[in-house]
C-alpha cells in the first residue's frame, strides 16, 4: 500500500549488472513505482544472453526475445542506466544505502548521438571484437552489438589513436551531430538507494588452460560461444557455418562437454548446468542451417533435467540424427594439411579410437568473474568456497548482508528461465523490504488536458527526418517533405535534421500548436522503438497520443536501398503517403482503466504457496491461501533435509507459523475454489466452504504428487521402499549398521508415457547415501542410475558421495535392473557397463528414487482458469524463457511443482518471483488498459461465437444475457477476432478496416493512376 | 441454423453480366455464421465480381450492402435506397431471403447461395445436417438422433445391410444414423426400445404434404 | 409347419427339405431371351428363382415382368421389391399385380442408395422401409386389407421373406434385428453371401438362442468367387461384406486360371459345412452372370435332384 | 463443401486463368502485411544490417497476421497490386 509518510526508507533500488536477470528485476521494480539505478560494466546492457543465437528447448531466437526488454529498460522513465560504470563502495543498512559509483568516460555525448554509425565507418583503427568472441574486428569507436541499448557509440580509450597518440579524430570530422567529446572524463558520484540487487552474471571458462584440447592452437577448435556467434545471422559469418581456418563448410562437427566444468584438478568442480542443453541446441540449429552437417556430442552424463529437455534431446537424436557418445576426449590433434581435427577417445567396449572431425566446439562452462572476490568485498557480502555469492537453499536470493540480494548465475550456474525467475524474486524481496517507500522517488509527469479534435477536419503535420546521413544520404528528404505539402489532409510538411533529438521534439511541439495540427506523421526510423517517444511528445501539447503514425523510411527504405537514390525517394514518398492516408482516419483512443483490488488468491498451501503469500503480504497486500488438505505444508511436510543439510522440517514449521500469524494472510483450509468470476484486477472467488473474497491476482501453486511405484517389487516386500520413506527412517535414527542399500534411479520417470526428468530424485538418492555412509561407513550403498543429474553446485555432493565409497552402476533403459524377491532375500540383477558383464547383487534394502507427477487437481484448476497444460500435465507458462512464472492471460501466475518438477530452492525462487510479478500488478490502483486493443460493437454482433473459438486469450465470452461480450482488459490487440468476424463487429484501434483500406488505396495510387 | 454454400463465381457472373447496376446484398444471421452469405462475404463477393468484370472488359457498377435478416420486412427499410439504385440484386441470403425480396421488389433478385440444410456447428468451419423439418418429430423414440435427416435412405427400422464399421454405405465420412442410435440407446439403457417396430410414418406433415404455414392468432397483430 | 400359401418354396420348406433358390438379374433391355436361357439352365436345380429389382440402383426390366415370364414357363419366381423406387400406393399395386399372376413369393428390401446406380441425380422414395413393407404384405394377405383400411377383393397369397446381413455393424444387434423382421412378418430369410463361416455360425447361435430359427426359414446366401481380384473387390469395396483374409489368400495362392474352379470348390465346402448348422433350412446361391455354374454346385453339394412337392 | 455421396458425384476440373506473358520493363508492385512483433522487426533488422532487397515491396504494419482480412487481400488485388506477401 502506498503510504507516502516520512519513512526513512528510500524508494529506489540499485542493480549491479545489466544482464537478463538484472533487466527483469529492473522492469518489475520500475513498473511498480520504484526508481532503479542499473550499473553496467559494458557500454550496453544485454549480458551473455544477447550474444546467443537461439535458445533451447524451443529454438526461439535470443535477440528477438531480449531486444524488446532492452528497449523497454532503455526507455523506462523510472530506470536510470549507468553504463561503463562500477560500484566502488557501499555503506548504510537495509532501506538506506549510500553507493559510490565510478563511471568511465564514453567520449560520446548520449544526448546528441543518434546511433547513425557514420563515425564507426570512418574510424581507421581495427580492434579484436570481444562481443564476437574474437572472430572478427571492430573499430576503436564502436557499439557493443547492433541492437545496443543505449545505442550511443563509445570510444575504446586503449585503442583510440587520438587518445593514445593524439592523431586521427576521423570520427569528429564525420559526426554531423558533433557528439564526439574527447574531453569527457571519468565521473564519481553517490546514489542513495533502499536495496541492492547483484546480477553481475559469470565469466566463461577460458579453455586455453587445457592444452590438450588445442584451443588457441588449432583454429578450427572454437568455444561454444564462438559457435553461437557463427550461428547468429548478425554474427561474423551472417549465419553461414564456416570453419575459421579456411571458410569451408564443415561436415563432421564434434561437441566436447564439461570443458572447464566437473573437473576439480585444473578447472572448476561444479557443473555449469546449461552446456548439455546448449550443445544439443547448437547441434540441432547447425543441422537446420546446413543439412549435411553430422553432429556428434561427447559427454559424461546428459543433464537434460529441465521442462521438456529430455524430449528435446530425444528429438535431436531421432529427427536431427545427432550422435551422442558417452566418452571423454583425451586429446585433440590437427591434421596440418586439411586443418581437420583428430579426436582420441575410448569407445564403449574400451577400444581406443581416432576419429577425424572438420570442426570441434568446446562446451565451456561458467566461472565467477576474475574480480569476483573484490566485487563481493565491495558489497560486503561473503562468497562461498567457489566464489559465488553465498546463499542458503531455503533463501536462495538473499546474500549474507541484509538488504543485498542476488539473482542469476552469480548465485550459481543456471539457465535463463531460473535467472529471470530470480530476477522477479529479488524484485519481490525488495518491494517487501521497501514496501511503504514505493512511489516516493519517481517523478510523475504532469500532462495538459487533451484537446477534443473529434469535430475537426484532419489537419496532418508531416515531419520528414534526415537522421543525419542515414536517410538523407539515399532519400531526397526535402523532396519528400515538399511532395507531401500538396497531399490531401496535410496542413504542414517539413524536414528535420534529427526528429528524435530534444531540439527536434521541441520543433514538433511548436508546429503542432502553431498550425493547430490534430494528426502527426514522423517519417524516420522504426515505430517499434521510437513511436512511444513521439507519442509522449505530442501528448505533452494536448494531442491524444494515438493520433500519431511513424513512417519507417530508414530501416525499411534508405538503409535497404543504399545508393539507389531516386527509387528510394519514390518509395519513401509512397510510404509517407500510406501513413498520411491512415492518419486521416486516426481517432483519439481513450484507455479506460480498471480498479485493482490489492489482494491475491494463492491456490495451494505448500512451500510455494506459503512463500508467495508471505512475500505478497510483506509487500502490504491481503492474501487468501486456499489449501485442499486440512493443514499447510504440502509435499515438503515429509522432507527432512536439503542436500546441503538445511533442516526442512524446521523451515516448513517456520513458514506455517509466519503464515498463521501474519495479519494480511487469511488461510482457508480443507476447501477448494468453487468458482472465480470477474477478470484481472477485480476477481471475485467463492470457495467450496462458502467463503467469498475479492482479489486482483491469482498465484497457482497447486503443487505436485509423488509417483506411487508398482515396479521393482515395491508392493511385494517391505524391504523395497522409496527415498522418502528411507529419509524418514534416517531422520528417526536408523542405524544402517553394515547393511547394503541398493538404490534405483528414474523410477516412473524418463520413459513413456511420462518421458520427463523429475529433477529431484538424483539429489534425494545422493543425500540419503551420504547420510547413511556418514552414519556408518561399514554400510554399503550402490546406486543403479541412467544419468546422475546433480547439476550446478550440487556436483560437490556427487563428488562427496563417491569419496565416501558409494558405488555407481549405470544401466540403459533397454536393460533395466531386475528385482526378484523370495521371502527376505532380494536379488537384483543388472548389466555393468564398466565391467562389461552381468552382475547380481543381494541388498538388504532396495530404495526406489520415485519421480513427481502433476497434482490431480491441476486439471480441474486448469479448466477453471482456462490454463493450458503441456502433454505431461504440468501448467504451460506464457514464455519458456522470459515469462517463466506468468500465464498468457494477465493476473495469473504459477509457482512450484504445478509448473514442473523442481528442487526446493528453485520452488522458493519461483514462488518469490510469482509474488514479485503479482506485486507489480497489485501495486497499481488502476490497471491501465493498452490503447491498441480490439473494440467490440455489440449491436451488429450476432454471437456466432467464431471469435470466442479463435481468441488465444479467451477475452470474448458469453455474458449473463447470453450474447457475446469482449473483455478489453485481457485483450492484447492481436486482432484475430477482427480477421474472422463475419459481421465485422470487431475493430482494432489504429488498425481499423477503414485505416488499412486507406493505406492500401494510397499504396496503389500510382498504379490506378497509370491504368 | 440454416446452412448454405456460395454458388460458383462463373454461375453468378452469368446472372449479372448483362446488368449495369448490381447490388450484392448480405444477410447477417444464419448464413453469416457459416461465413457464406454475411455482409462481409457480400463485400468479398462484390470485389470478386468487380475483378471478373474488369477481366471480361464489361462495365458494371457493383456495390455491396447487407442487413440483419432478409426474412423480415422491417430490416429492409435501412437499405431501401441501395435496393432502389440497383437494377438487379444478388442476394447472398438463404432461399427464404431471396424469395422474400422477389416478392417485394420489381427487379431480378438472383440467389447467391445454394441453401443446403438445417445444421449444427460441430466445430469452427464444420457444419452437419441435423433436421429435415418433417413436421412430426420421432426423436423421443430414437434416443435423440433422427434417422430421417441423418440416414441416406430414411430407414425407420435400421440399420440397413450396408453399414460397415459405423459408417453409411454411401461414404466413409458419413456416420450411419442407426449406429449412432444403437450406441445412444445403449448409453441411455433403452436398448430394448430398439426391438419395437416403428410404425409406418405419416408424411402428410412433411414437405410431401405440400407447402406449410403456421398461424399464431394469439400473436397476430391486427395492424 | 403347414404351408399357408400356394408357394412351392413354402411347401418345400414346410416339408423339411433343404430349399435351394438362386437369383437372376433382369436384362438392361426388353429382350426376354437371356433371362429365359438362364432360367432354363437352372430350373431343375432350384426350387425358386429370385428376380432382382433394379439392383445397385441400376435401371433394368422390372422384377414383376420377369416373374410373370417365369410363371408362364412353370418356374417358381421370387419377386424382389425395394422401397426405394415406389411409395406405398405403388408397392400395394405391384403386390396385387403379382398376385394377379399367382406369384406367391416376395422378398422385401430397402434397396441400394441411388448414388450407386446410373441415376445418382434421382430422388429416392423410402415411403416405407423393408420391415414396414413386410407388415404391409402380411396385412394384405392375412387380413385382406389395404393400408388405407379398405378390403381387398381376392387378397394376395404371398410367402413373405426378407434379406438379412449377419455381418454388418453394429454386430451386437444383428440378432435383435432378425427378431424384428420376424415380428414384422418375415417367413423366410435369405442372408447376405457368407464367407466368414465362424461369424455366421456365431450369429446362428444367437438366432437359435431366441428360437427364431423355428419362426422363420433361414436360407444361407452363397456367391462363388471367380478370382482373387473379385475376392479383394468384395472385401474392400462392397459395403456390409465380410470376406476373411484367408479366403482372399487361398484364391491368390492358386494360379490365375484355376481360381474360378477353386471358388466353386470353396462354395461347395461352405454348403457342406452349413448343412450341419442347426437352423439353416436352405441355400440361396447367387451366381450373378455365372448362372451356368449353379447346376454343378447344386449337384456336387448333394442337393440334387430337387424334391417334388 | 457439403459432404454428398462422393461415390457418385464426379469433381468438375477447376478453371485455370490463361498465362499472360510478362513485359520486359515490368516493375511489379508488391504489398506486404507484416506482423509488428516478427516480420516487421525482421524487416528492420535487414535494414540495420544494410542488406539490400528489391524496392518493389511496401510494408503495411499489422498487430498480428491473424488480423489479415479477405477484404484487404481483394481490395489490394482489385486496385492493381501484382503480389501480396503476408509474413508473421
Amino acid at each position: 500500500m502506498k503510504k507516502k509518510g516520512n519513512s526513512t526508507k528510500r524508494g529506489s533500488v540499485l542493480i549491479a549488472g545489466g544482464g537478463i536477470g538484472g533487466m527483469q528485476a529492473a522492469l518489475d521494480l520500475a513498473d511498480s513505482g520504484f526508481k532503479v539505478h542499473m550499473i553496467q560494466k559494458d557500454s550496453s546492457i544485454g549480458g551473455t544472453m544477447s550474444m546467443l543465437d537461439k535458445t533451447f528447448p524451443t529454438g526461439d531466437c535470443s535477440m528477438c526475445m531480449i531486444s524488446p526488454k532492452m528497449v523497454e529498460v532503455g526507455r523506462h522513465p523510472n530506470i536510470v542506466l549507468h553504463t561503463l560504470s562500477e560500484v566502488t563502495a557501499v555503506e548504510g543498512e537495509p532501506g538506506d544505502f549510500t553507493v559510490s559509483v565510478h563511471e568511465q568516460p564514453r567520449y560520446v555525448d548520449a544526448e546528441k548521438c543518434t546511433g547513425c554509425g557514420a563515425c564507426e565507418k570512418k574510424c581507421p583503427k581495427l580492434v579484436v571484437s570481444e562481443f564476437e568472441q574474437g572472430l572478427t574486428k571492430r573499430k576503436a569507436i564502436y557499439s557493443l552489438l547492433p541492437q545496443a541499448v543505449p545505442n550511443t557509440r563509445v570510444i575504446d580509450p586503449v585503442n583510440c589513436l587520438y587518445l593514445q597518440r593524439g592523431r586521427c579524430k576521423a570520427c569528429v570530422k564525420f559526426c554531423d551531430a558533433n557528439a564526439i567529446n574527447f574531453d569527457d572524463t571519468a565521473k564519481d558520484y553517490q546514489l542513495q538507494v533502499g536495496a541492492i540487487i547483484l546480477s553481475p552474471g559469470l565469466d566463461r571458462y577460458n579453455p586455453r588452460v587445457r592444452q590438450e584440447l588445442g584451443f588457441g592452437r588449432w583454429p578450427n577448435v572454437v568455444t561454444s560461444l564462438q559457435f553461437e556467434r557463427i550461428l547468429s545471422a548478425s554474427g561474423p559469418f551472417s549465419g553461414e557455418i564456416k570453419r575459421p581456418s579456411d571458410d569451408k563448410h564443415p561436415r563432421k562437427v564434434a561437441w566436447i562437454q564439461c570443458v572447464g566444468s566437473r573437473d576439480p584438478h585444473n578447472a572448476n568442480p561444479w557443473c555449469s548446468s546449461v552446456c548439455c542443453m546448449y550443445a544439443t541446441k547448437q547441434a540441432v540449429i547447425a543441422k537446420e542451417h546446413d543439412g549435411s552437417i553430422q553432429p556428434t556430442v561427447f559427454y559424461m552424463e546428459m543433464r537434460a533435467f529441465g521442462k521438456d529437455f529430455d524430449k528435446y534431446v530425444d528429438r535431436a537424436k531421432t529427427e536431427y540424427g545427432v550422435v551422442y557418445r558417452r566418452t571423454m576426449i583425451s586429446d585433440v590433434k590437427e591434421d596440418p594439411d586439411t586443418g581437420s581435427l583428430i579426436l582420441r577417445y575410448a569407445a564403449e567396449d574400451g577400444k581406443l579410437i581416432n576419429e577425424v572431425f572438420d570442426m570441434v566446439v568446446l562446451s565451456i562452462g561458467f566461472q565467477p568473474h576474475a574480480d569476483a572476490a573484490e566485487f563481493a568485498r565491495t558489497f560486503g557480502i561473503e562468497p562461498n568456497i567457489h566464489g559465488f555469492a553465498r546463499t542458503s537453499t531455503l533463501s536462495p536470493v538473499e546474500t549474507t548482508r541484509p538488504g543485498v540480494y542476488v539473482t542469476g548465475t552469480y548465485q550459481g550456474p543456471k539457465d535463463i528461465p531460473e535467472t529471470v525467475a530470480q530476477g522477479s524474486a529479488v524484485a519481490g524481496r525488495s518491494m517487501a523490504l521497501l514496501g511503504e517507500a514505493r512511489g516516493t522517488d519517481i517523478t510523475v509527469q504532469e500532462l495538459p488536458e487533451e484537446r477534443d479534435i473529434t469535430e475537426e477536419e484532419p489537419r496532418v503535420g508531416v515531419f520528414v527526418c534526415h537522421c543525419g546521413i542515414n536517410i538523407a544520404q539515399t532519400v531526397d528528404v526535402k523532396g519528400v517533405a515538399e511532395e507531401m505539402r500538396g497531399y490531401p489532409g496535410v496542413t504542414y510538411s517539413d524536414d528535420l535534421m534529427y526528429a528524435c533529438a530534444p531540439d527536434g521534439q521541441e520543433k514538433i511541439k511548436e508546429i503542432i500548436n502553431e498550425h493547430k495540427l490534430n494528426r502527426v506523421i514522423v517519417a524516420s526510423c522504426t515505430p517499434r522503438t521510437h513511436a512511444p517517444l513521439f507519442q509522449d511528445t505530442i501528448r505533452e501539447v494536448g494531442l491524444n497520443k494515438y493520433l500519431f503514425e511513424l513512417a519507417d523510411i530508414r530501416e525499411q527504405c534508405s538503409w535497404c536501398h543504399m545508393g539507389q537514390k531516386e527509387i528510394a525517394t519514390l518509395k519513401a514518398k509512397e510510404i509517407v503517403k500510406m501513413n498520411v492516408a491512415k492518419a486521416r482516419h486516426l481517432q483519439p483512443v481513450h484507455t479506460d482503466a480498471v480498479d485493482v483490488t490489492p489482494a491475491a488468491l494463492v491456490i495451494g498451501g505448500g512451500v510455494a504457496g506459503m512463500t508467495s503469500a508471505l512475500s505478497l503480504a510483506d509487500q502490504g497486500f491481503d492474501v487468501h491461501i486456499v489449501e485442499k488438505n486440512d493443514q499447510l505444508g504440502g509435499l515438503a511436510a515429509n522432507v527432512y533435509r536439503t542436500l546441503d543439510g538445511s533442516d526442512v522440517q524446521a523451515f516448513v514449521e517456520e513458514k506455517i507459523a509466519a503464515v498463521d500469524n501474519h495479519p494480511n494472510i487469511a488461510t482457508h483450509l480443507d476447501t477448494e475454489v468453487e468458482n472465480t468470476g470477474g477478470f484481472v484486477g477485480s476477481f471475485k472467488t467463492t470457495l467450496a466452504n462458502g467463503d467469498q473474497f475479492a482479489h486482483g491476482a491469482i498465484v497457482v501453486a497447486s503443487g505436485g504428487m509423488e509417483y506411487e511405484p508398482e515396479e521393482y517389487g515395491y508392493k511385494e516386500s517391505d524391504h523395497v521402499i522409496t527415498q522418502r520413506e528411507l529419509e524418514k527412517q534416517i531422520a528417526e535414527g536408523l542405524d544402517p549398521g553394515s547393511r547394503h542399500f541398493l538404490m534405483i534411479q528414474c523410477v516412473g520417470s524418463r520413459e513413456e508415457p511420462l518421458n520427463f526428468c523429475s529433477r529431484i530424485c538424483c539429489q534425494d538418492a545422493i543425500k540419503n547415501a551420504i547420510a547413511i555412509k556418514e552414519k556408518s561407513p561399514a554400510a554399503q550403498v550402490t546406486i543403479l542410475y541412467r544419468d546422475i543429474r546433480t547439476y550446478g553446485l550440487r556436483e560437490d555432493f556427487y563428488q562427496k558421495a563417491r569419496d565416501l565409497g558409494v558405488l555407481f552402476v549405470r544401466f540403459e533403459p533397454e536393460a533395466k535392473p531386475q528385482v526378484d524377491i523370495d521371502g527376505d532375500r532380494i536379488q537384483v540383477s543388472a548389466f555393468d557397463y564398466v565391467l562389461n558383464r552381468d552382475i547380481r547383487l543381494f541388498p538388504d534394502t532396495v530404495v526406489l528414487s520415485t519421480g513427481l507427477r502433476p497434482h490431480p487437481l491441476t486439471e480441474k484448476v486448469g479448466k477453471q482458469y482456462k490454463l493450458t497444460r503441456n502433454p505431461d500435465g504440468f501448467f504451460l507458462e506464457a514464455h519458456v524463457k522470459l515469462r517463466p512464472v506468468d500465464f498468457p492471460s494477465e493476473g495469473l501466475y504459477v509457482a512450484g511443482l504445478a509448473h514442473a518438477p523442481k528442487n526446493l530452492d528453485e520452488t522458493v525462487s519461483q514462488a518469490l518471483a510469482a509474488a514479485g510479478r503479482a506485486g507489480v500488478l497489485l501495486s497499481h490502483d488502476k490497471l491501465s488498459v493498452s490503447g491498441i486493443i480490439s473494440k467490440h460493437d455489440r449491436d451488429i454482433c450476432m454471437s456466432c461465437l467464431a471469435c470466442l473459438r479463435v481468441c488465444p486469450f479467451g477475452s470474448p465470452f458469453i455474458d449473463e444475457d447470453g450474447k457475446v461480450s469482449h473483455n478489453e482488459v485481457i485483450c492484447t490487440g492481436c486482432g484475430i477476432c477482427a480477421g474472422i468476424c463475419p459481421a465485422k463487429a470487431f475493430q482494432v484501434n489504429n488498425f481499423r478496416d477503414d485505416q488499412i483500406h486507406a493505406m492500401i488505396d494510397a499504396a496503389t495510387e500510382n498504379i490506378c493512376a497509370k491504368a | 441454423m440454416i446452412v448454405g454454400e456460395q454458388k460458383p463465381l462463373e454461375e453468378l457472373w452469368e446472372y449479372i453480366k448483362d446488368h449495369k447496376k448490381v447490388l450484392v446484398f448480405g444477410c447477417n444471421t444464419c448464413v453469416a455464421v457459416c461465413q457464406q452469405g454475411g455482409n462481409k462475404e457480400a463485400e468479398i463477393l462484390a470485389s470478386m465480381l468487380r475483378m471478373k468484370a474488369t477481366q471480361e472488359g464489361v462495365d458494371i457498377d457493383i456495390q455491396d450492402s447487407g442487413i440483419e435478416r432478409q426474412c423480415e420486412h422491417e430490416f429492409f427499410e435501412k437499405a431501401e435506397d441501395r435496393i432502389e439504385w440497383a437494377d438487379a440484386v444478388l442476394s447472398t441470403a438463404c432461399g427464404i431471403g431471396v424469395q422474400f425480396m422477389a416478392e417485394n421488389y420489381p427487379k431480378p433478385i438472383y440467389p447467391g447461395l445454394n441453401t443446403t440444410f438445417l445444421g449444427a456447428v460441430e466445430e469452427l468451419g464444420v457444419y452437419t445436417e441435423r433436421c429435415q423439418a418433417c413436421g412430426q418429430c420421432i426423436l423421443a423414440r430414437t434416443g435423440g438422433i433422427c434417422p430421417i435427416a441423418r440416414c441416406a435412405k430414411r430407414v425407420m427400422n435400421g440399420p440397413c445391410g450396408g453399414s460397415t464399421n459405423g459408417k453409411c454405405e454411401i461414404s466413409k465420412d458419413v456416420d450411419c444414423a442407426w449406429q449412432l442410435i444403437v450406441d445412444r440407446l445403449k448409453l441411455l439403457g433403452q436398448l430394448d426400445q430398439y426391438e419395437e417396430l416403428t410404425p409406418i410414418k405419416d408424411w402428410s406433415s412433411d414437405r410431401a404434404g405440400g407447402p406449410r404455414k403456421l398461424v399464431r392468432e394469439d400473436v397476430q397483430h391486427d395492424s | 409347419m403347414t404351408a399357408k400359401t400356394p408357394s412351392k418354396l413354402e411347401k418345400i420348406l414346410a416339408a423339411g427339405h433343404f430349399a435351394v433358390t438362386s437369383e437372376c438379374g433382369p436384362p438392361r433391355g426388353s429382350d426376354p431371351t437371356p433371362i429365359i436361357e438362364k432360367a432354363e439352365m437352372i430350373k431343375d436345380y432350384v426350387d425358386a428363382i429370385n428376380i432382382t429389382d433394379n439392383q445397385t440402383s441400376v435401371c433394368r426390366t422390372c422384377s414383376l415382368a420377369v416373374c410373370i415370364r417365369l410363371k408362364t414357363m412353370g418356374i417358381e419366381p421370387v419377386l424382389q421389391m425395394v422401397t426405394r423406387d415406389r411409395n406405398r400406393i405403388g408397392l400395394q399395386s405391384d403386390i396385387l399385380g403379382a398376385a394377379h399372376w399367382d406369384i406367391n413369393n416376395i422378398l422385401c428390401l430397402s434397396g441400394d442408395h441411388q448414388s450407386f446406380g446410373d441415376c445418382s441425380k434421382g430422388q429416392n422414395v423410402h415411403d416405407l422401409d423393408s420391415m414396414q413393407l413386410l407388415q404391409t404384405v402380411r396385412l394384405m394377405r392375412d387380413e385382406g386389407k389395404f393400408l388405407g383400411g379398405d378390403d381387398i377383393k381376392r387378397p394376395p397369397q404371398m410367402f413373405a421373406g426378407a434379406a438379412a446381413n449377419p455381418f454388418a455393424d453394429p454386430f451386437e444387434i444383428r440378432v435383435a434385428r432378425l427378431a424384428k423382421k420376424v415380428a414384422a412378418g418375415a417367413e423366410f430369410i435369405q442372408t447376405q453371401c457368407i464367407y466368414n463361416l465362424d461369424k455366421f455360425e456365431e450369429w446362428m447361435k444367437g438366432v437359435r438362442d431366441r428360437g427364431l430359427h423355428e419362426k422363420t426359414a433361414i436360407m444361407a446366401g452363397l456367391t462363388p468367387m471367380k478370382s482373387a481380384g473379385m475376392a479383394r473387390y468384395m472385401k474392400n469395396r462392397v459395403p456390409g461384406m465380410d470376406v476373411p483374409e484367408e479366403v482372399v489368400k487361398r484364391l491368390a495362392d492358386t494360379p490365375k486360371e484355376k481360381q474360378a474352379e477353386e471358388g466353386i470348390k470353396m462354395c461347395i465346402e461352405s454348403i457342406q459345412r452349413l448343412k450341419e448348422v442347426e437352423g439353416v433350412r436352405g441355400f440361396h446361391i447367387m451366381a450373378i452372370e455365372w448362372e451356368e455354374k449353379v447346376p454343378g454346385i447344386v449337384e456336387s453339394s448333394g442337393l440334387y435332384p430337387r424334391p417334388e412337392v | 463443401m457439403t459432404v454428398q455421396a462422393q461415390a457418385a458425384v464426379p469433381e468438375e476440373a477447376p478453371s485455370i486463368e490463361p498465362v499472360i506473358e510478362i513485359p520486359e520493363d515490368w516493375d511489379p508492385s508488391i504489398l506486404a502485411f507484416a506482423c509488428h512483433y516478427c516480420a516487421f522487426a525482421a524487416a528492420d533488422l535487414a535494414g540495420v544490417m544494410r542488406l539490400s532487397y528489391s524496392h518493389n515491396v511496401k510494408i503495411i504494419r499489422m498487430p498480428c497476421t491473424g488480423k489479415l482480412d479477405h477484404g484487404y487481400v481483394l481490395r489490394a488485388f482489385e486496385r492493381g497490386v501484382d503480389g501480396l506477401f503476408v509474413a508473421g
